[in-house]
């Protein structure tokens, strides 16, 4: 099972009007290179799920700069103003989710489960519309599992079974959505032999990953 | 050949490449052993790893790696450890391209019975109403019958492990494919006679226009 | 903030009636000298959380010979033939769920959510008695979440601040349990002083722990 | 001493020894100039991390190793890295002894509102809801008035971050309380007269019996 392919071939597997998700925290652990290609390749009417939309020049943020993304599902657009000027022009749908119950949406989409019931939300404006329920007197909100048809990770050293280690703060979210979508593709800032990471320093196990590209 | 050896050596030409399989305990461990060159497949086992390997000489035993049976195991370049909760993310999460499981009971719609006989045997379902439920392929291994009792049904009437989900029935007699209309025998262990096969078997069994010898 | 007690103290923790959970999977990742500390102590109508009864002669099947359990909730009693004769006599209740929904109780009862919406049993006998969700046209039941007084593990390496490194298949519940208890005690293998871990191998962040004891 | 010094060193008063803390971004990133001697708390960074240390000298910046805010910053000895659904979990299961957060808004019921300000200004919410809704105490930390503006309500307009869950609200003019009763002013600054800080609140403050000078 060969996972690692080039970058040309990462970026033909995202389609027009998918949903991809995008790790990343204020562009600290973002596939930067498979972002930049998707630019380069044009393709449109995305959904993003991910952490934030990053600044205006740097990881997810360009992609809603460039107008590629119909709609974005993220926990803070502050650091790009872009963001909020195409919602106020009505060319991007936002919706804003509170960033643990986002993590757990992704986890849950990954793990088989339903949903979230989480209290986090409750009497605030994230709670219109949704399902409460009371569990021994305390109330949840029901947020239901995210899943995406494209996952884009980055990963600091990568083996060639697709196993991922994350460096210091990069690890975020990529390894939630490592389990979350249809196919996950990791841009690995280091490919290393099978074997050459220690078991117990594997954050991602291989078997989530599909492919593997170089930085 | 004896019989346990019959069914896992069928069982072995299951996989595909890179395929991820959790094996239950029993017969199912003897599987690895006959898998064809070519063919690599990563074991997970539920108590936290992937990657498991043989069993591990006499003066190797390490009862820190062990598999879900607490047998002593070993694991193999590009395995990786985690938690329970990762690893029935894995097996809950369709993320197992296969597992394959023993029964007290099978019956023609799919449904399994293997964890409990009422008033007599409680042993507990442990993992595998998850492994029946979220791995995309359920092979159920088994003898054809329990020292002459007969185990596919054409409902079972033990308490289930898991509703339809059974793909396919391998035993030493032959293999039965579960389908909407019912099970249908794809192929037969030349040792016996279709009808002999069926004079054990409950549940009705459907011929297939292109059955085979499975040895 | 001293965190290192004598097992004098740690056993003092545990008082009758509590409900407590234990590390480990057939007796791998058991924090033992804890239990047999509990077993001399003679604390009484305990219920234990646990993935299984272990053996006889091990681990958390020890109190369950002692009869200082009164209730069990675990996934599999197969491997101990006294939880069985017990439950049968009327003297432990106890308690049978699937092992991945075990593993997210007790990650949600740590995690503050509600609690599991997981298909695993449907259709089942586990799922007698619970909510049924339907979400987006799917059937999930509702687990709640899982807590406990105390919270007993087994860990390989832990610093001075409670940082824990698990090895190999000792990690499975005890992680997940150091998150869901008023009170963590580690049984330590090895102490090591504060820094000795690289931060990417700690498995549970030091706040989790209230208490170290040496194995 | 200016007026965010004096905020942040008595924040630095509230945490007691081996305290996790979260900090927001913003003026609670000064308090830990000012921890007394023989307190040592534990900073958690919601992207993924506890033991987060100070700025890193110019020539040691590592971008791969930022707070919440995307600043550099360096860990401490005892550190620890994890996923965002792990960081989320400490917030959310209750294992945050602490949050100093900044406010649009602040209320008598001890509701806050810091992540919108609908047709003007919407950031999103990022972790303010889940650090809101999940620790144990919530320290509101702002200049007690903006530009003028009053900022201590009788209740919040605008769009809620959590209802009911501040603890105390710390600004230049004093410390207030959030009790049952309403927000109580247990110190002042003595550069003002308890007057002069009402006349600047909206919300009714009860002078306690025992107020003391917050410097």
């Amino acid at each position: 099972m060969k996972k690692i392919i080039t970058m040309e071939e990462a970026v033909s597997h995202i389609k027009d009007g998918m949903t991809i998700m995008i790790g990343g925290f204020l562009a600290c652990g973002t596939p930067h290179k498979i972002v930049d290609a998707l630019i380069e390749s044009g393709v449109k009417d995305l959904t993003i799920i991910a952490n934030d939309t990053s600044f205006v020049d740097r990881g997810i943020g360009k992609l809603v700069v460039s107008g590629q993304a119909k709609r974005v599902i993220v926990s803070h657009i502050g650091t790009n103003k872009e963001t909020g000027r195409l919602m106020n022009e009505g060319k991007l749908e936002v919706e804003l989710v509170p960033q643990g119950t986002l993590a757990e949406q992704v986890r849950s989409g990954g793990a088989g489960l339903g949903g979230v019931l989480t209290p986090i939300g409750v009497g605030t404006p994230v709670a219109e519309g949704k399902d409460h329920l009371i569990i021994d007197g305390k109330t949840y909100l029901l947020e239901k599992a995210l899943r995406a048809d494209v996952a884009l990770i980055y990963g600091s050293k990568v083996d060639e079974k697709g196993n991922v280690y994350y460096n210091e703060a990069t690890r975020n979210f990529n390894p939630l959505m490592a389990m979350a979508a249809d196919a996950v593709i990791v841009e690995a800032q280091e490919i290393v032999k099978t074997g050459a990471l220690d078991p117990h320093m594997v954050h991602t196990p291989g078997l989530f990953i599909k492919y593997v590209v170089k930085a | 050949m004896d019989v346990k050896e019959i069914i896992a050596r069928r069982v072995a030409k299951e996989f595909s490449d890179g395929d991820v399989v959790n094996l239950g305990i029993g017969l199912p461990t003897l599987v690895p052993n006959y898998i064809p060159e070519g063919v690599e497949i990563i074991l997970h086992s539920e108590n936290g790893f992937t990657g498991m390997g043989p069993a591990p000489s006499e003066d190797n035993i390490d009862m820190e790696l062990v598999n879900a049976g607490g047998i002593p195991v070993t694991v193999i370049p590009g395995a990786s450890f985690f938690d329970s909760a990762m690893s029935f993310a894995i097996i809950r999460g369709g993320h197992l391209d296969a597992t394959v499981l023993g029964a007290l009971q099978v019956d023609e719609e799919g449904n399994l019975a293997n964890w409990m006989i009422p008033g007599k045997l409680v042993p507990g379902m442990g993992g595998a109403m998850d492994l029946v439920g979220g791995a995309k392929k359920v092979i159920v291994a088994m003898t054809h019958t329990a020292k002459g009792e007969i185990k596919i049904l054409k409902r079972c009437n033990l308490p289930l492990t898991g509703a339809k989900k059974v793909s396919k029935i391998i035993t030493e007699m032959g293999v039965m494919e579960v389908t909407p209309k019912g099970l249908v025998l794809t192929e037969y262990n030349p040792e016996y006679t279709v009808e002999q096969i069926q004079e054990v078997t409950d549940a009705k069994l459907i011929v297939s226009d292109d059955l085979k010898p499975m040895i």
